[in-house]
Parts: C-alpha cells; structure tokens; sequence
C-alpha cells in the first residue's frame, strides 16, 4: 500500500534508471560525453522540444493528443519572423505596421494560442476526435506556413532576436532558461492550481469530472490553448537559433514529443503522469541522440539503435514498477 | 586537444540520407576524408535546420577539426557555419550554397538554376517552342525546388505557345510523382512535356505515363543525373537531367580540408561545378554505375 | 464436491485470504457472507480459475486441480457470475453469452442463427424482454446483470458461483432468479450465492460460511441464524440498526418540481419523463421507489441539469424559478447529486481520497491563484473523522478503498459544498449491512439538521427505514406519493408495477 | 431502440454523405472527375492505403495503434525487390540462393507478419504502450530498409513483377483485385469469425474478455501480425507500381491509415467501427487528393483544403449521429 503513495516519485525513478544506464553507457566508450559543454549542448538542443513535450503532457493529462505542435510551430516561427523582417503592409490602405522583436514573438505565441484553442474548439464542440483534430490542423497549418512563405525561408532576422536562441545569461544558455522556466509553470500548474486538479480529474474520469461541475469545455480548449502557445515559443527559439524561419521546420516533432511524454510515465489513456517525468523522457531522448552522433554511430545504424533503446527503456520501466 | 599522432577528424554533414544523391555525395566525401588519412563521420540532418544545428554543436564541442557540408537551407545554415567559424573550424560546403560570403571557408557548389537554365533551353527546342507541359515540383518548402523551378521557368516563359497546364508538388518522391501525374493525366490527357524537379520524380513521372500507354508522345525531362535516369536516357523513356557532379564537389571539398589542414587559408570562396546537361545525344559520354 | 484446503492469497502486501478451509455441496446453496472487503471476490475468483497462484489446494469431485485461466475451470463445470459485470458493451446480447464459446459451423464460421436462438431461450426463461441483438450498451444495468446471469447458464456447470448477481436488479428479476436457483438445486447442482440483501440469503439459502478479514468465521445451516446473528458474526460485534425514531413534522417548502418532462435523446417523440411534479420540505427524506427501467436516475440527472436540451418544466428552490442547465448551476443552487455508480460517475479512482473529496470546492481554497493544499487536507480530515471513513490517510488512491469507503468519498465530496438538496442514487448499493448503516445514520442526521434529501433505492425495507415520505414511479411519470405511517410494501409495489403489461 | 441495432450502417451513411457531397463539388467543377478511367486511376492509388488501413483497422478495433506501417511497408519492398534482383548470396559458402518472383515476395510479406508479430510480441509481453513499441518499430525499421538498401533504389525489376502494380485483370487493375480482395477476407474476418469477435471484444473491454478466456495475447499478436503483412502487401504493390523499392517509400503513411480508419467511424478506443468503414475513409481520401490535383489547385493551398475538408467531415458525421 505504501507503495503505492510513491508511485509518482516511482516512476519518475525508473526512467532515471534507464537515463543512467543510457548515460553510463556512453560515458565508457566516449570522453567526451561527460563533459561541462557537451551537458549545455545536449540542454539546449532538447529545449525545443522540451517546451512541446511539456505542452503535450499536459493534453495527454486530459486523454487528449496535439499532433499539430509540429506544423503550429513552423507557422508561429514564420509569422514571427515576417513580422520582425517585413512588418505589416497593407498597401491598399497605404499602412505600414512595423514590429519591434517583442511585439513580433507576442503575436507569434498569440498566433499559437489561437491555434490550439481552435483545435480545443473543434473538440469539445464537435466532439470530434482529438487525433484528426490535430491532424487536420497539422496539415492545414502547414499549409499555411507555405502560403505565407511561399515556401521560402525567411532568414536574416538581426543579432538581437538570435540572442533567444544562441544567448548565454549567467552563464546558463538562454533556451534552456526558457525552457527551465516553462518546467517550472508547468509544475506549478499541475501540482498547485485548480487547472492542474482539473487536467488530472478529467483525463481520469471525465464523466464523474462533469457531474463534479468542472466545466471539461473549458479545461481542455484552455490545455490545447496552452499546447499551441507553447508550440510557437518552441517555434520562436528555432527560429532565433536558425536566424531563419524554415517552411518545413518541425516536421514529425508531434512524434518525438509524445514519446518523451511516454517514456516519461505519463499514461496515453489519461489522468496519470507528471512534468518532470515528460523532461526526465525529454532528456533521454537527448542524450540518446547526442550519444550516437558521439559515439560515431552510423546514420543508418543511428534509427536502429534509437528505436531499440526507446522500446528497452520503455520495457525496463515496466517490467519495474510491475502492476500496471 | 588532438595530439600530433592522433589523426584529425573531419565532419560530413549533409542534408539528407534520404536520396541516393546525398547518399553519394556524403559516402564520398567521408571516403575521400579516409583516404588521405583522417577519420571521417558521416551526419544525416534529415532535411531539419534544427537538427543540423545539433549536428554542428555536438561536432564542435567533440572536437572536429573541419566540417565538408551540405546545407539544408542556404540562409537557415547560415547561424551553423558562423557557429564553427567562431570556433575556428573551417566549413567547406558542398553542392548547396549557404548565403553569405563570410563563414564558410569555401564552397563547392552546383548551379542548379544555370543547371535548369539550360535544361530549359533544350525542352524549349525539344518541344518546338509549342505545346502543353506539366512542372511537377519538389518539397515546396525547400529552396532546390524553387532554384529549380525558376531556372526553368527563366526561359521557358518567354515562350507563349508553351503552356504550363499543371503545376503540382510530389515531394522529391517517386511514388507521389506517379500518382500525381496519374491525376494530372485524367484532367490533361494531351500533354506533351513533364519538367520535374528531379529524378526520382521523373523515373515516377514515367511509370504513370507508361501506364497510361503515353510513354512515347509525352517527354520527360529530370534533374540530378541519378543512375536510374540516365540507363532511362540510352533505352529512349526519358529525354534530358541535369547531371550534378557529387563525386567531383565531395571529392574536391575533402581535398581542400587536407590543404587547410596544412596551412593552406587563402581559399576562393565559391567554386562552380557545372551542371552538365545529359541528353541522348551525348549519353554515351556518361555511364551509370 | 468443491474443497477448498488452506488457501491464501496475498496481493503486493496485503493478505486478502487467510488459511481458507471450506466445502461447498451439491444440491445445495451456499451463502458466503461478510463485510466489503472480507474476500468473498477473491475466493471466488480463485475457485473459477482468475487467479491461478494462490497457497493451499481446491479439489473438485476428489481431484485436486488448479486452473490456469477462466476457461478451463469452465470446461471443467465451474462458471461464474462476476460481481462487477464484465460485458463487452459493443457487442449484442448474443455475443455477449457466447463469447469465448462461440457455435461454429463446420466451416469454423460463426453460426449466429443457432447462437441466438440458444439466447432467446435463455432470455425466455429469465424473462429478459429484450432482442437479443440488442447492443450492451442500449440496455441499462439491471437488465446487463440479467445477462450476466444468463451466460452462467449458458454451459451446464456443476457449480455455479453468483457474486452479488442481484445488486443491480429489482425484486421481479429477483424472483425470477430464485426460480431458477431452485431448478438448479433440484438438478443437484451446487450454488455458491454472495448477497449484502440479508434477506435474499434466508431466502435462497441452504447453508452459510461467514468470512471476515480473509478468515473463515463460521459456518452451517442458515435456518439456526437469525439476522442479528449474521451481522453480529460478520462485523465481529454488536451493531445497533437504525429505527426511523418518529414521524418529524416537515414544514416550509424547500423544493419542488413542476410539469418536468424529458424527452428520450433517441427517439424525439418518446417521453422518459412525463409531468413530473412534487415538493420537498426542509429536513424531509422522500424516498423514491420503482421498478427498474422506472426512469428515477432520469428524474435525477434532469434536476440536476444534466440533460438540458431534451427537459423542460420548473424548478423551483425557495420558493424562487431556478434553471439549471448544467452541474456547476446545479452546485451554485444548492443541489447534490450522488450517482448511481460510483465508478462511473462518482469517484476519481486513479486519484487519492483527498482529492477527490476536495474536487467539488477548490474554488474555496484557492489563494492568489494557488491552491492551498492544507486547507483540503483539513477538509479531508474533518470527513474521514465525521463520516468515519476507513483509510490509512488521506494519500490512499480512492480505487483501492472497499464500496462503502468509496460512496462516503462520494457522498462527502458533496457534503462540503454545503448543499441544501441532497439527491441520492441507489446509495448503499453494494455495500454491507455494517456500513449501510452508517450511512443511513447519515442520512438521518443530515435531515435533522435541515438538509432536503431525495433518496432513490429499488430496496424497498431500506425505503421504508429512513423515509418521511415515499414517491412511486412507473414508467416515466409518479404513481404514487405515501406518507411512511399510511406506506407498506403491498402499496408501494402495487404502485411501481407499470400499468402497461 | 430499434436505430440503434443499424448504428454500423448508419456509421457507414453518414460517411457516404460526406464522400457524396466531396464527389459532387469536385464533379461541379472539373468534368474530368466522374470518368470511369479517373474511377479506376482512384482506385489504383487508394488500394496501397486500403490495404494498410484494413489492417489498422484491425489493430485499431483492440484499442491499439499501429505507427510503424509505412517503414514496414519500406523494408518489405526493399527486401522483396532485393532477392528478386539479386537473390541471397554468402560468398564466404560460396552459396547463392536466387529467387522466383513468387518466391521473393513471399519472404517479403513473412518478413512483414514477422516485423509485426514483434510489435504484438513487445506490447503483450511486457506491457509497452503501442504507441512506444510501433514508434520503435518504425524508426527501426527505416533504419533497417537504409542499411539494406545503402539508401539506393533497387529498380529494374521486370515486366512480370510490373504486372502486380500496373497490370490488369478482367478489365479490373490488379492493385484494385488484391485490395479487395483484402477488403473481402477482412470482412469476413470481422463478422463471421471467432477470431473477429475476439478482436471486437478485446477492444471494447480487455478485462471482461481475458474474464470469458479469450487469450488477449494471442489475439494481439495475431492482429499486429496481420497489420505487418497487409504493410508488406502495400510494399509490394508500391514497389511493382513504380518498377522501383525506394528506401524512403511509405513515410507518413501511418496518418493517412489512421484518417482513414476514423474517418470510416471506428473509435480510437477500440471495440466500434467496420473495415466497410474503414474502406469509405480511405475512398474520401483518395477522392479529395485526385480532386485536388484534378483542379489543380496550388500546392500551398493543397493542405489547408485537405485539413479542412477532413474536419469537415469528421464533423459532419459526429453531428448527425448525434450522441457517439
Ligand atoms: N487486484 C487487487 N489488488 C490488490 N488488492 C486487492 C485486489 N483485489 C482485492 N484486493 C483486496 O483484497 C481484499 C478482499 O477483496 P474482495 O474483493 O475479495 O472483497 P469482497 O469480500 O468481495 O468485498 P465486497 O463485498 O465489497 O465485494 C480487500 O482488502 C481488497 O482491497
Ligand atoms: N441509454 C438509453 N437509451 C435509451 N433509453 C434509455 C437509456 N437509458 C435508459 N433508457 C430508458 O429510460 C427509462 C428509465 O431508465 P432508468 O435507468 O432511469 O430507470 P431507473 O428507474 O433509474 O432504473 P434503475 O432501477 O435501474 O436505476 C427506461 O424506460 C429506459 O428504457
Ligand atoms: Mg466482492
Ligand atoms: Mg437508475
């Protein structure tokens, strides 16, 4: 019984199993694994998706999925960029809006916010699946992104909207800040807020949620609303990192952030599973990646490693925590 | 620090791994790169900015001490190749151009717009300056497709009697090429030309066509020079590619690091490999291998 | 015929049996009795073969066996009825009964015609008026565990085990199974029945084996006990049943319902609900009585604004019109709604006991936006102290607590929304006596101290215990409205019987 | 009462209303579309899709996911076109084995149960998510088909297997005779078989059928099994259609398959839904990428169209059969 009270910190333990074995592992072949830069490197790198996969445990929590965070990322990073670079012009009416860096990223998050609340929208309106909700929108905001482009790549954004991708402040990269303080928000919302009670009752028991009188509409077009602007701020470290905005950037990000999610304990039925665990997952998907780039792995041996040591770290979890 | 004995280590890091093409282009490299002594790795971008912006940041800090590269995107590589050049790790790149004259140490570059320039004027007199073509595209967010597309469109749109009656993206993909083209067939049974933006989608292209029993009225034009195209060149199904030389850009950008390696610095900056056009006039001239 | 030697089973920590020793007879009923939680499920589960390691020995007909899965202590002649039912709710009737044991032809296809005629058989001698194509789903609870019982008779079994078959069902269908049980034990087959309705057991019953905490008590024949006895044995002490003191004298009306239809989401001119209307005073319990399928969760779910676009009628609480169109207007109005099943619709089962006691009021413990969680916890305390809730804190997931703990989890989540309107849904459903008591104290102390309270149950003595007055429906509309001194079970069931058949 | 027992075929209807309005706008603008020659080219480029989706469909029914049909279908290809080019050779044995056309195929589609054995093998075994354990299997074996393959082409495979993907039959393309085929056995398989009621039932409540002696393992596997051999199917047709094994065939076809099954009704929690259904989602489609093309509308506007018309029609049929 006990037990069972530590079963949160439990899970999160078993991944961190797999992460030092995984770590372990590769620190014996390669010197250069453990290493101060490297450890910022492979941070940075995973900020990204740390921001999405965060966003994404938090619609799972609900029983939900976003598979648009990939194509609403490359849309926000683009708009974005547009704004920053060519402004608003209306030349009918002879306007011109130019935008400062904050007032660009502000519409770019909005932009995601917008998106994903659409996406909740169609779901508890139209009761439509969550799966082809966001996968309508995957597709259509991809569409979009390319309308708006018109496939090319906006580059060339200035110095001062890179820092948010290739800055260092207190000696600590600044994606990484972002991303840590995303964790953050986000721990607070799950652990210390009616929202985040919410998110677990109704991934838990949306019908006992509702006879509760928790407004499940709300809830789950405020988590996708959540998703999305999450997404965009994905989408605007890329692009500083980048100094470009790239039409097809993002593609298949819906896949990686979800596995961090499962590898991270959170159940794809719904109303169990923490934060910390999705960046625990988040994280070994990270070191996974930069351990075979170290280890000198070859690209097509890479996918093959990868996916067995994704399904093994799964497996060793499992087979740890035993009851379901 | 690498010690005298231990041999330098070069990073090829190319685009995709995806297309035979890149395939070649990144094995060459890394071959040529182990021939002359150095240890070579090879890093599959994925057609992802941000992934090769991993790939630059963990080549860096493992010590690399030059990179032979293949951008995914002329301005989105940009941020990378200033990256290694602040960590005084030169960067070579091949095939595609990054849009600055500043990072890389030098570049080896195909010109696929002049490629299709002349690609261009050989479809315009294949087809009489007259007729119905279809362009079918790659990847529309990539900037090869629209290098391509507008090479091709810089000279064939001066020509009225040519009209483009379809215009459609399959992905650098041979098999949405063919079912493209099979929908396009059922709208504009009379075509006369398909220009596709590469090969693979040119062999795609044919299959529907000769599916369709229209292998022999309508004319196929690719671009790459890939294997499969050119054997398509000698037995008659396909009429022209642009031949890129991979071989040549990986073999010359391995060269250039071993000359860098040895003090070499002052490199030019951009070095032009000509994208040769392959016709059934002179296919003997090139082999499949 | 069944022995059962030394048994135990331990899940992670716990030990759910303890040294079992019992034998169950042919050609006779066998009750076992004892509190939630005392292991009747888990014996059982172990004799047809769920559970397959467990210590000790069950030896059947003289040969010692031990079942790897359900199926082959099937084959052997042991079936069961499950407590919870375990039916595939897309799945017809018919594939339902037949699933694992399907007919098939000679060609290995399924052979429906043979499989549903075999149904309306079965469905005939339950007297389950329903298609047997009929998806699971489309039919409610009672008549599922009609089904539940028909696929143990599906197979000719030697024994046949009902754990509570009854708990979802009226006393017509009740009847109905007794008959059957009664052919079953002319034919000599042995029934092992598990009930908390006390007396079904001195009904149906030949022998009895009390069990507490996973230990055999007692055992023998059931004519040498009485009642008090029983729940003396069980519970392992002396336990005081509630009286209904006196008649209280209700006044001021606190609630009422005028005209209230609701029409049936599927078939728009169909009525499940037909100009409903009563009032209800301050500090008075109706109970509210009807067969199944009478439409009482109906009337339920309707006032509490559950199914808004299908209702229409008035409301009014104080005196004053009141529309509520969805749970959170129903919880601002002062009503409380404790549903039917508690897994379903009551419980957070994946979530502890404190939280979900503290689902209903978060609003209240919220401080600069962040929940203040000691508020909850003493929320939690004060009720699992008031209402005597059995857990070892307020961190035990709500899942792993026995039904009667679950359903004050329920009934105190609403409590702390200090509701003035108290609707109950079959609220000690599956719940032993000992602690269907306490919740009817409960009950009754809520009343005094001014609450209206609105209590379905198809139970009809437990009606009769704690009403002041009772309300009869039959088929969607009210029958009958008795004050309990002029109520007695031939009224009350001359009432609920609908007029159509 | 009485509606509910057609709910199957009301299923099906409310997608044949969605599949009709597309049919009619598309044949309002371009009189190209209502063809019998189009019909056909549609149903030669649906039946690779209709063959993966009956197999999801499957898979879907028990409450699963298969992600790793399109690198399935990859590997499958590329190794079926590989023995067929140039057969098995151990040069150390001096041994070569080469292969009939029959024969290479056959090793091909074992090769696809077998890949999807593993997946059903992996998730009854030791509990992995579906999800997790086809996420694995798709990067492993895109990784496996690029080492195959060294990331070329086998091309130039010959008329007789050309006949597979491009021939005809009784005036019928042969793609189209061997997806309905599939349709037909799969049907059969889902409502007069002992086998398909399993899979029903495991999808609507796993523990009530493991409670009846359903052995849910079995059943699992048997069903990734198949969706791993109907993976293979769709790989040799591909293959055959384009004379050519691309390593890089099949990507993203796991969202097509997917839209297809819950277009065509099924529900992503098991248990509900038709292969007839199922066939519908993958006619819709089919139908609005011929469309599309056949009116050439531009690229960039392609996916916003596709998106929206998905969700459209999703919503549509959520919308008329009322409560799910
Ligand atoms: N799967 C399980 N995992 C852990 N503990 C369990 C499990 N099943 C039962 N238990 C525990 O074993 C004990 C006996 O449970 P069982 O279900 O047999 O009780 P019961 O007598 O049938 O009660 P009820 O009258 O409520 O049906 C309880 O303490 C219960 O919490
Ligand atoms: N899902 C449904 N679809 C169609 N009709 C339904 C459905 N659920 C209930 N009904 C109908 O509504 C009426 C009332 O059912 P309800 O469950 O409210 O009865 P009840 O009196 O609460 O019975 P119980 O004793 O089982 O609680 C019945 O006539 C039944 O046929
Ligand atoms: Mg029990
Ligand atoms: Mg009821």
């Amino acid at each position: 019984m006990d037990l069972k009270l530590y079963k949160p910190f439990f899970i999160k333990f078993q991944s961190l199993i797999a992460l030092f074995i995984l770590c372990l592992l590769i620190s014996l072949i390669s010197d250069k694994f453990l290493t101060v830069s490297n450890g910022w490197n492979v941070m940075r790198q995973i900020s990204v998706n740390i921001c999405i996969s965060v966003g994404m445990t938090l619609v799972v929590l609900t029983a939900g999925i976003d598979l648009s965070v990939g194509s609403v990322l490359a849309l926000c990073g683009a708009l974005t960029a547009g704004l920053l670079k060519n402004g608003l012009a209306f030349p009918q009416a002879d306007l011109f809006i130019g935008f400062t860096i904050l007032g660009a990223m502000l519409v770019g998050v909005l932009a995601g916010t917008f998106l994903g609340a659409f996406n909740g929208w169609a779901i508890t309106k139209f009761k439509v699946p969550a799966f082809i909700a966001t996968l309508a929108m995957l597709t259509i905001a991809r569409g979009l992104t390319l309308l708006y482009t018109q496939g090319f790549p906006i580059s060339g954004l200035g110095d001062d909207f890179a820092y948010l991708g290739t800055g260092w402040f207190l000696s600590i990269p600044v994606p990484v800040w972002i991303s840590g303080i995303v964790v953050l928000l986000a721990v607070i919302l799950t652990t210390k807020t009616r929202l985040g009670r919410y998110i677990y009752a109704i991934g838990g028991n949306e019908s006992a949620s509702r006879l509760s009188g928790i407004n499940i509409s709300r809830v789950k077009i405020i988590v996708y609303a959540i998703s999305g602007a999450l997404a965009a701020i994905g989408g605007l470290i890329v692009t500083s990192r980048l100094d470009s905005a790239q039409p097809n950037a993002g593609s298949s990000y819906e896949l990686d952030s979800i596995a961090a999610v499962v590898i991270g304990g959170t159940s794809l039925s719904g109303g169990k599973g923490t934060i910390l665990g999705t960046v625990l997952g988040a994280i070994i998907i990270g070191v996974l990646n930069n351990g075979l780039v170290l280890l000198n792995v070859s690209p097509f041996w890479q996918q093959v490693v990868k996916g067995a040591v994704i399904l093994l770290a799964v497996i060793i979890d499992k087979s740890n925590s035993k009851n379901d | 620090k690498p010690t005298a004995e231990e041999p330098k280590k070069i990073a090829v890091i190319v685009s995709t791994l995806n297309n035979p093409w890149f395939v070649v282009l990144a094995e060459t490299a890394a071959a040529k790169a182990r021939a002359l002594g150095y240890e070579a790795k090879i890093f599959d971008s994925q057609n992802n900015t941000a992934l090769e912006a991993d790939h630059f940041e963990n080549a860096i800090s493992s010590g690399f001490n030059a990179i032979l590269f293949n951008p995914t995107d002329a301005d989105g590589s940009i941020a990378n190749v200033s990256k290694a050049k602040a960590a005084d790790v030169p960067v070579f790149c091949m095939d595609r151009e990054v849009n600055s004259n500043k990072s890389a140490t030098s570049q080896i570059l195909s010109d696929s717009y002049s490629g299709c320039i002349a690609l261009g004027k050989y479809f315009v007199k294949k087809l009489n300056k007259k007729g119905k073509y279809v362009e079918i595209l790659g990847l529309v967010g990539d900037n090869n497709t629209w290098a391509r597309s507008k090479g091709f469109h810089s000279v064939v749109d001066h020509y009225p009697g040519l009209k483009m009656v379809a215009q459609q993206s399959a992905d650098f993909d041979r098999n949405k090429a063919m079912e493209v083209l099979e929908s396009i067939l059922q709208a504009n049974p009379d075509i006369d030309a398909v220009f596709c933006g590469n090969d693979a989608m040119a062999m795609g292209a044919y299959q529907a066509l000769y599916a369709a029993g229209k292998a022999n009225h309508v004319q196929v034009f690719g671009f790459d020079g890939a294997d499969d195209v050119l054997n398509s060149i000698k037995e008659g199904k396909i009429k022209a590619t642009g031949m890129q030389y991979p071989k040549v850009m990986a073999e010359t950008a391995a060269l250039y690091a071993q000359e860098y390696f040895n003090g070499k610095r002052n490199f030019p900056q951009k070095v032009p490999v000509a994208v040769e056009l392959v016709t059934p006039e002179n296919i003997k001239n090139y082999s499949a291998n | 015929m069944l022995v059962v030697e030394n048994i135990s089973k331990h899940f992670g920590g716990i030990k759910a049996l303890d040294q079992i020793n019992l034998e169950i007879r042919a050609g006779e009923v066998t009750a076992i009795i004892g509190e939630n939680g005392a292991g009747k499920s888990t014996l059982m589960k172990i004799l047809s073969g769920v559970y397959p390691d467990y210590e000790g020995k069950v030896i059947f007909n003289g040969k010692t066996v031990n079942f790897d899965n359900p199926k082959q202590a099937q084959e052997c002649g042991i079936s069961i009825i499950h407590q919870e039912l375990n039916l595939i709710p897309y799945l017809s009737v018919t594939e339902n009964i037949f699933l694992g044991r399907e007919i098939t032809t000679s060609w290995g296809e399924l052979d429906k015609k043979a499989m549903r005629l075999k149904t309306q058989s079965l469905l005939d001698r339950l007297k389950l008026n329903v298609n047997p194509d009929t998806l699971i789903i489309d039919i409610k609870v009672g008549q599922q565990q009609v089904v539940e019982i028909a696929k143990a008779l599906l197979t000719e079994s030697e024994v046949i085990i009902m754990d509570e078959p009854t708990s979802a069902i009226s006393d017509n269908e009740v009847k109905v199974l007794f008959e059957i049980i009664n052919d079953l034990r002319k034919e000599n087959k042995a029934i092992v029945y598990i009930s908390h309705k006390l007396d079904e057991l001195f009904k149906i019953a030949d022998r009895y084996i009390i069990l507490r905490d996973g230990c055999v008590i007692e055992s023998g024949n059931i004519q040498e006990m009485n009642a008090d006895d029983v729940i003396h044995k069980m519970v392992g002490r002396e336990v005081q049943m509630i009286r209904k003191q006196s008649l209280k004298v209700t006044t001021g009306e606190l609630f009422s319902v005028k005209n209230l239809c609701l029409r049936n989401p599927n078939q728009k001119q169909e009525y499940l609900l037909k100009n409903i209307s009563f009032n209800l005073a301050k500090g008075e319990i109706l109970g509210v009585f009807g067969l199944m399928g009478a439409g009482r969760t109906e009337l339920l779910e309707a006032i509490f604004g559950l199914h808004p676009k299908y209702r229409s009628g008035e409301v009014r609480i104080s005196g004053s019109a009141t529309s509520i169109n969805c749970a959170a207007d129903a919880i601002k109005a002062g009503l409380a709604l404790v549903p039917e099943d508690r897994k379903k619709d009551g419980l957070l089962l994946d979530l502890d006991v404190q939280k979900n006691i503290g689902i209903t009021t978060l609003k209240d413990m919220e401080h600069l936006g962040m929940l203040e969680i000691q508020k909850e916890t003493q929320l939690c305390d004060k009720y699992r102290s008031e209402l005597k809730i059995k857990t070892s804190s307020g961190k035990q997931t709500a899942g792993d607590l026995s039904g009667g703990n679950q359903q004050k989890i329920v009934i105190a989540k609403w409590l702390a929304t200090h509701p003035k309107i108290l609707l109950l849904d079959e609220p000690t459903r599956g719940i032993d006596v000992n602690a269907k008591n306490e919740i009817y104290k409960l009950i009754l102390s809520l009343a005094d101290k001014g609450m209206g309270i609105i209590m379905v149950s198809s139970e009809l003595p437990e009606i009769l215990a704690i009403s002041d007055r009772v309300m009869v429906m039959s088929e969607g509309i009210i029958t009958a409205q008795i004050p309990i001194n002029e109520a007695n079970e031939a009224c009350i069931l001359k009432a609920a019987i609908p007029k159509s058949i």
